[in-house]
């Protein structure tokens, strides 16, 4: 049976698509700058989401045209809580590829599970604890990429 | 507001606390705390009514926090015990003062922190008997736990490695205790005494069953009942000298008071009793009778195999804890009678052993039974102590450990329960064993070379151990004495208060009369003596005028029973106790260690954002169908 | 909500969808940069449609503009940016793992 | 776990929440608060644009909230990314056109954007969008010549006076009795751009703040980049 | 009067803002502004908690009355959260002075100011909004460190938060469509009709993930055990001690006022019960004193979320008393953590070293497993109560769970305990034996000072805790307050 396509359909399919899709690209993302967008994804997905929740059929935008009579209006409320969504979302954003950019040139990788490992090997290094050999290193040592020379910042040190 | 005679003792025992705190590292520390445990000594005589049915002396500290009301009083369960806890606590501490101090600290020992613990393990256990209501009592309960904990880690090395299993133990019993507390709460709405009392009456079945299973096994732990054992030797054993002493006479004794209040008291046998097992013929009381008599075996067993003075001792004491168990249990007035009284004996002659033994370490350095031999030519006081120590131990006549154990024994006759009288005499059996070696390997056969030097333990550690050694004697000549006392906990706890006399009991099922019974023994002695004598012809030889296989032996050889005592009989019984209680708590922890794999796995290997998507469709899924 | 409204919405909506899918599945960063501004550009549209001219204002000038701008400028200093996608993946659900120089 | 399992759970996830949302009345919202704000928003803010009056005075403290936030991802960026490097001399310039338009581009990009930020409360627009528009006119000139020095120590200057006039304003309701973040001096004409009493003032500050943390965000993720 | 409740969000902002600018005039006088307001914050709130008559009041922001406009909600239990957040800002605070310290002070600064207005805030988005800012600043602040492994732990946090913040949006949506309010009050009044329904509980797991994911929450919790390990040691304290509370007091305060359904109980009854197994088992293994205490710090809180799930709100001085010990154990023990971070092994021998350290470890551990008299006792006591009058299995295993869970924890902390008391190795010099001392160290005892005053003074502090909890406990008070019969009557 296929469902009518009613606005209401296709607007919600939309939204919830939107954060579905980005949600799962966070999950199934390995690439940490992709992970970075699903989420862009996301949130864009649920700013429509909350938008959608003040929609009002046959109102016209929240600014007042003429005194006196007023025609009926969307709900103002969302829109505002979507405008301070979306500013909050981009500095989240920008915050995240700056410490993508140091990641990358620390680690010379973005691949999430290497990451993650060398941040393992980091934290018993500095503590002196010995690492818990994992299924991910069966035998010995399995070598870390080195981090090549042309990636290395060289002032990348300064912080 | 006056001061009860509870809270003089109370603040007794804190101002010892706060002297061994503050002056504990000055010079002659012991003798001042000893003289203060004195004190304390002398302000619970003052309460001694108490031991001959007087009335309930409250504390006037009593606060109510969140709603609820705590309280403190002393009764005659209280002040029995109290009375076995200082005494062993001066006795203790004597024994510690001088010598014993000085050496401890010249091997590099705390003696501050060991007076502070010993002054603190009193305390906490005094606030623990005082307890008036169930609260108070698990405030009490858990003081006693880290205290005790504090006095057995102080050794360090492998005493802490035995502490902190102690510790461990300590609190899964507490738990199961606060979870039992937090069950007779929800029934009862308050943990007052008369309240609890009133709720168990109306408690279901289930709910009992539970209760039991979780107030006998928490208490059960401190006591060392089977299967929860296993901390207590090496912890007690690893303790320093005198402070073994103290724990083995009272600490783990803790746990029976517990039992008395909880179990005997609130709850009563009968209740217990009611308990029926399903698909079997035993019930709730059955099932800790056997408890009992199995802690009876099996420690006294693995005794023997111990070729440590003080680990052999330990594990007696788990032991013999079965026995007050079992009388308590058997709840006629003699079994209840002997459990309690055994309490007492248990305390004086565990006591005098350690000491006895600590003596030993002290001039040998060694409490190795395979390294010593033959002390009895140098340090024959001490050797007689721990033989008077082991005839109580064992339970045989003059001393007081008889009188206890016939009570035992008699009940359980009387009741109609050969088999655990039969379980109860075959521990009996190893006990006697065990305690032979015992005695053997450290003061009999020949002097060992290294020990041709050694003297007499030093008087500040002869005089408590004599004092202990007398006290044996004298109940067991009157176990009226401390009868008295005990059946007035009877009366207390609810238990049928035992007939006494001075010199035992005296009733329809059964008498004895000490008196006569070592009047009768010592005329035996007598008539052997005057035979020996009056033959004349002993002649006295040397230790070392030995033969062996027929040539005579040069005197640096020394010929040694000692080692690897009793191989034969190991062998026969060793297959029995091949350690599947060790098993089993090895594999509860690696159990743990796994699952705790498992976890770490989880929060440091995984992906969290897939978590968090599954959660999130789960629980929508959830939400929508 | 007219008729045409609705067509207009239908047709950014699978706009939106398949430029989000493509986000995701494209090999090359530049043009998931690129998906995603469009996203943004739809959301932007759609949120005129929906009678909210401030929002689409400030999605059009934060989602369109400046987040991608950030995006890209984090590309280059990524040194991610690579115009043709060289890299071959091996297998479309290993979601661009990124090719290693090492 | 295979990727396939979580493109399941995640389609799984979708369904849920479409199913969910199905339960929402679409194109009647409740509108309880909603409508009051309508009715009293241009008697109690004197802004036309309605949002205008819920972002700067129903909600205004979210609006500081957020501005708050863009100034901490901006100040946990800059720790990110340390201080800027200043070895642009070797940089290439960029092209004529680039920089010539940039020239041109400046101005009128900050008049656009000081206009949008200014009728924030009549029309549609206002801090945020003006101030995006404020950081690329900013930006611009980084974009011509890579080596040009952004003035930070001027933008830090304008987004802190930006961020604390802000809540300046909202004390000065606070030091007069009235609440926190009150508007003040509404006027009773609609439409004008001073009807709206501090209104504006509070839109130019967001405008500032949002522009000069856009920029200075930028520029540092342009600017090492230079370095490079 | 009751408006100065306003400085105490505004003014920290306000620094912030200012910091970096007065910074660069003038260090000596910059470095003073963030502590004079903190202090200046704590000494409004202390004034309002002794002089006010302990009746609730609310605050319209903006002038506008709470469900057209955003209000702040002080209660006691309100006020001392935000209390409690200006006065560890101000213990916390990042005094180290570097080429930095004016962006960490600023982002200090806002990391106190968004606590205390998630502890006051009556506002579903305005909570969001703070809890985003909570979140930014904590990003900055746990990459400050500058670390590899800190910018590591920090992305993955932020993504984690990020999906949390998405499914937190998600929520808000749901219930914004369905009862077009945001006014927790305005909620409360219309929960019982329009919320009780499967949309609402919909909305509720998807708020209580979305914040579930600063509180620790199973299994949202996974970014913990890395931030902490690579935070600073006082940061760690205050995201452990205080902002893990406060996403767990707004979930609560979600829970009694809006949403009452059973099922929601349960899920967090379900997923504490996870917590405190995942958290306590974990734990057992660390090898390094701040994984450690991270892991523990999951345990506690999966306690006190088996303790909020308890119906009715029977829990809620199970909670408080839980919360507040949890953070003055957990704030001391990660300030000691800063001179003995990293591996247990290498803590052979400090007991020696710092001896009053040492002590306030074992005063710690002692009272985080419960021990009395120390107050953890009672915060227990108040839980398994409550625990055990419940009739349905899922809360007695809860009760099951968390004893059991003591056993491992006392196990492991005592652990800990044992090696720190054990003699140094030989082949160590004495400088190589990690000592905590400084600063953090009387930090660390000023926690243990008010332990030891809280133990002495328990029965007072009991009837406060009741009095407060009481007060939380009651929706028509709040909906009262918020909404008073007489219009105005509330400024």
């Amino acid at each position: 049976m296929i469902p009518a396509l009613t606005p209401e359909l296709i607007l919600y399919a939309t939204a919830i698509g939107l954060t579905t899709i980005g949600l799962a690209g966070v999950v199934l993302s390995v690439h940490l700058f992709r992970m970075v967008l699903s989420l862009v994804i996301a949130e864009a997905g649920v700013n429509l989401m909350l938008v959608l929740a003040g929609y009002r059929w046959d109102a016209v935008a929240p600014i007042l045209t003429s005194l006196g009579e007023q025609p009926a209006m969307v709900d103002p409320v969302p829109q505002a809580m979507v405008l301070t969504a979306i500013v909050i979302g981009v500095g989240v954003q920008a915050l995240a590829v700056s410490i993508l950019i140091r990641i990358r040139q620390r680690y010379a990788t973005l691949d999430r599970w290497e990451v993650a490992e060398r941040m393992d090997a980091d934290i018993a290094a500095t503590a002196g604890t010995p690492r818990d050999v994992s299924q991910e290193a069966p035998l010995g040592e399995r070598p870390l990429p080195p981090i090549p020379a042309k990636r290395v910042d060289p002032s990348g040190s300064e912080s | 507001m006056t001061l009860t005679l509870l809270d003089e003792l109370l603040l007794f025992s804190g101002a010892t606390l706060l002297v061994a705190l503050f002056i504990g590292r000055g010079l002659a520390a012991g003798w001042m705390v000893t003289i203060l445990y004195g004190g304390q000594l002398l302000t619970l005589l003052k309460m001694a009514a108490l031991g001959y049915g007087g009335g309930i002396i409250a504390s006037s500290l009593s606060f109510t926090v969140m709603g609820q009301n705590l309280s403190w009083r002393f009764d005659a369960l209280s002040w029995f015990f109290a009375l076995i806890t200082l005494g062993s606590a001066l006795l203790s501490s004597w024994f510690a003062c001088g010598a014993w101090e000085r050496s401890y600290a010249k091997q590099g020992g705390n003696i501050w922190l060991f007076h502070l613990a010993m002054a603190l393990n009193v305390l906490s256990m005094l606030i623990l008997l005082a307890s008036g209501d169930l609260l108070s009592l698990f405030i009490g309960w858990e003081l006693v736990s880290w205290a005790g904990f504090l006095l057995m880690a102080l050794a360090g090395g492998v005493a802490t490695q035995a502490a902190m299993r102690y510790i461990t133990y300590a609190m899964a019993g507490g738990m199961a205790i606060f979870g039992g507390l937090a069950l007779v709460y929800s029934s009862s709405g308050s943990l007052q005494l008369d309240a609890v009392l009133i709720a168990v009456e109306s408690m279901s079945t289930t709910k009992l069953w539970l209760l039991v299973i979780l107030f006998g096994g928490g208490f059960g732990v401190k006591m060392g009942l089977l299967p929860f054992h296993l901390w207590q030797a090496p912890a007690y054993a690893e303790t320093p000298g005198p402070g073994s002493a103290f724990l083995g006479a009272i600490s783990s004794r803790m746990g029976l008071f517990a039992i008395l209040l909880v179990l005997v008291k609130l709850f009563g046998i009968v209740n217990i009793d009611s308990l029926k097992i399903p698909f079997t013929l035993i019930d709730a009381r059955d099932l800790l009778a056997w408890i009992a008599v199995f802690t009876i075996i099996f420690p006294t067993f693995t005794a023997m195999k111990q070729n440590d003075a003080r680990h052999l001792l330990a594990w007696h004491g788990i032991g013999q804890g079965g026995y007050m168990l079992l009388g308590v249990v058997v709840a006629d007035a003699m079994g209840g009678a002997g459990g309690l009284l055994h309490v007492f004996n248990h305390a004086t002659y565990q006591a005098a052993l350690f000491m006895a033994v600590t003596a030993v370490i002290h001039r040998t350095g060694t409490a190795d039974l395979n390294k010593l031999g033959g002390l009895v030519v140098r340090m024959p006081l001490s050797f007689m102590v721990l033989l008077i120590g082991i005839i109580g131990l064992a339970g045989l006549p003059p001393m007081n450990g008889f009188v206890s154990k016939w009570l035992v024994y008699r009940s359980l006759l009387n009741e109609g329960m050969p088999l655990l009288f039969l379980a109860a005499v075959i521990g009996t059996l190893g006990t006697i064993l065990s305690v032979y070696k015992l005695i053997h390997n450290i003061f009999l056969g020949q002097l060992r070379v290294e020990h041709e030097q050694v003297k007499e333990a030093p008087w500040s550690m002869m005089a408590p151990m004599l004092i202990l050694a007398a006290i044996i004697f004298i109940t067991g000549l009157f176990p009226g004495i401390p009868l008295a006392w005990v059946a007035s906990v009877q009366e207390v706890v609810g238990l049928p208060a035992t007939d006494y006399t001075l010199g035992g009991v005296e009733s329809v099922s059964g008498s004895l009369d000490m008196i006569w019974v070592i009047g009768v023994l010592f005329a035996g002695f007598g008539i052997g003596a005057v035979i020996f004598y009056s033959a004349g012809r002993s002649k006295r030889v040397h230790q070392l005028d030995n033969y062996a296989g027929g040539h005579f032996l040069s005197a640096d050889v020394r010929y040694q029973y000692s080692d690897n005592f009793y191989a034969g009989l190991m062998h026969l019984v060793g297959g029995w106790y091949r350690g599947s209680f060790l098993w089993l708590e090895k594999s509860v922890i690696s159990l743990i260690d796994f699952l705790s794999l498992v976890m770490q796995g989880l929060y440091r290997r995984a992906n969290a954002e897939f978590y968090l998507l599954s959660t999130a469709l789960f629980v929508m899924a959830w939400v929508v169908i | 909500m007219t008729t045409i409204e609705l067509w207009i919405a239908l047709t950014l909506a699978l706009m939106m969808l398949s430029a989000a899918v493509m986000v995701l599945l494209v090999k090359n960063h530049i043009a998931a940069v690129a998906a995603a501004s469009v996203v943004s550009l739809g959301l932007a549209l759609l949120f005129v449609l929906m009678r909210a001219p401030d929002v689409a204002m400030t999605e059009a000038a934060v989602g369109v503009g400046l987040s991608s701008l950030i995006l890209a400028l984090a590309l280059r200093r990524l040194g991610l940016w690579e115009v043709d996608g060289k890299t071959v993946k091996p297998n479309p659900l290993s979601l661009n793992r990124e090719k290693r120089d090492g | 776990m295979g990727n396939l399992t979580g493109l399941l759970f995640a389609g799984g996830l979708g369904f849920m929440l479409l199913a969910i949302a199905g339960g929402l009345d679409f194109g009647a919202p409740p509108m309880l608060i909603g409508s009051a704000i309508q009715a009293q928003a241009p008697a109690e803010t004197g802004a036309t644009n309605i949002v205008t009056s819920v972002v700067l005075g129903y909600r205004a403290i979210d609006t500081l909230g957020e501005l708050s936030i863009l100034f901490a991802a901006a100040a946990s960026a800059g720790l990110v990314l340390g201080r800027r490097h200043t070895s642009a001399g070797t940089q290439t310039e960029g092209g004529f056109i680039l920089r010539t338009g940039g020239g041109i581009l400046f101005p009128l990009m900050m008049t656009i954007g000081f206009y949008i930020i200014f009728h924030g409360h009549l029309t549609p627009g206002g801090g945020f969008q003006g101030g995006v528009i404020l950081a690329a006119a900013f930006f611009l000139p980084l974009l011509a010549r890579p080596g040009a020095k952004l003035h930070h120590s001027t933008l830090s200057l304008i987004e802190g006076f930006a961020g604390a006039s802000f809540i300046l304003v909202g004390l000065l309701a606070l030091a007069e009795g009235k609440a926190f973040l009150q508007p003040l001096l509404i006027q009773d004409t609609l439409g004008q751009l001073f009807s709206a009493g501090t209104l504006p003032l509070l839109y130019l500050a967001v405008g500032l703040k949002v522009g000069a943390e856009l920029a200075s965000l930028l520029s540092r993720l342009a600017q090492t980049e230079a370095s490079q | 009067m009751n408006g100065a409740l306003a400085l105490t969000i505004a003014l920290p902002l306000l620094g912030a803002f200012l910091l970096p600018v007065l910074m660069r005039v003038s260090v000596a006088f910059g470095v003073w502004i963030g502590p004079a307001i903190l202090a200046y914050g704590c000494w409004i709130l202390g004034d309002l908690w002794l002089t006010g008559s302990m009746q609730p009041f609310s605050v319209a922001l903006g002038g506008f009355a709470p469900p057209l406009g955003i209000n702040l909600y002080a209660d006691t239990l309100a006020l001392l959260f935000a209390l409690a957040a200006q006065l560890l800002g101000l213990i916390f605070w990042p005094f180290k002075l570097d080429q930095d310290s004016a962006r960490r002070q600023a982002l200090m600064l806002l990391l106190v100011a968004a606590s205390t207005g998630l502890a006051l805030s009556g506002d579903l988005f305005n909570l969001y909004v703070f809890y985003e800012l909570t979140a930014v600043a904590t990003f900055g602040l746990v990459a400050a460190s500058g670390t590899s492994a800190a910018y590591a732990a920090t992305i993955r946090y932020l993504i984690l938060s990020g999906i949390g913040s998405v499914l937190t949006l998600f929520g808000i949506a749901l219930i914004y469509g369905q009862t077009g309010t945001l006014n927790l009050a305005h909620l409360a009044q219309l929960a019982p009709e329009q919320l009780s329904n499967e949309l609402g509980l919909a909305a509720f797991l998807s708020l209580l993930i979305g914040i579930g994911v600063k509180a620790e929450l199973f299994p949202v919790n996974t970014w913990v055990p890395e931030v902490y390990a690579t935070a600073s040691s006082r940061l760690s304290a205050f995201l452990a001690g205080l902002v893990s509370k406060l996403a767990l007091l707004i979930i609560l305060r979600l829970l009694l006022l809006v949403f009452h359904q059973p099922e929601a109980a349960q899920v967090i009854l379900i997923l504490g019960i996870l917590g405190v197994v995942s958290g306590e088992l974990a734990a057992w293994r660390a090898k390094e004193m701040r994984r450690m205490l991270a892991f523990s710090s999951i345990g506690q809180l999966g306690v006190l979320f088996i303790a909020m799930a308890l119906p009715d709100g029977q829990g809620m001085l199970a909670v408080l008393a839980l919360a507040l010990h949890h953070l003055v154990i957990k704030s001391g023990l990660f300030m000691l953590a800063d001179g003995w971070g990293g591996a247990l092994q290498r803590l052979r021998g400090s007991a020696a070293a710092s001896p009053l350290a040492a002590g306030l470890f074992v005063l710690f551990s002692l009272s985080l497993v419960g021990m009395p008299p120390l107050p953890g006792f009672w915060a227990k006591f108040t839980l398994i109560t409550e625990l055990a009058g419940q009739t349905e299995p899922l809360y007695l295993m809860g009760l099951t769970v968390f004893l059991l869970a003591t056993v491992v924890e006392a196990a492991y902390l005592f652990r800990v305990a044992a090696i720190i008391y054990q003699s140094a190795p030989q082949e160590r010099r004495p400088d190589e034996i990690p000592k905590a001392g400084g600063l953090s160290l009387a930090t660390a005892g000023l926690f243990g000072a008010g332990l030891i005053a809280t133990t002495l003074l328990i029965a007072p502090v009991g009837d406060r805790l009741q009095t407060i909890a009481a007060q939380a406990q009651d929706v028509d008070l709040y909906i009262n307050t918020v909404f008073p019969a007489t219009p105005g009557a509330s400024q």
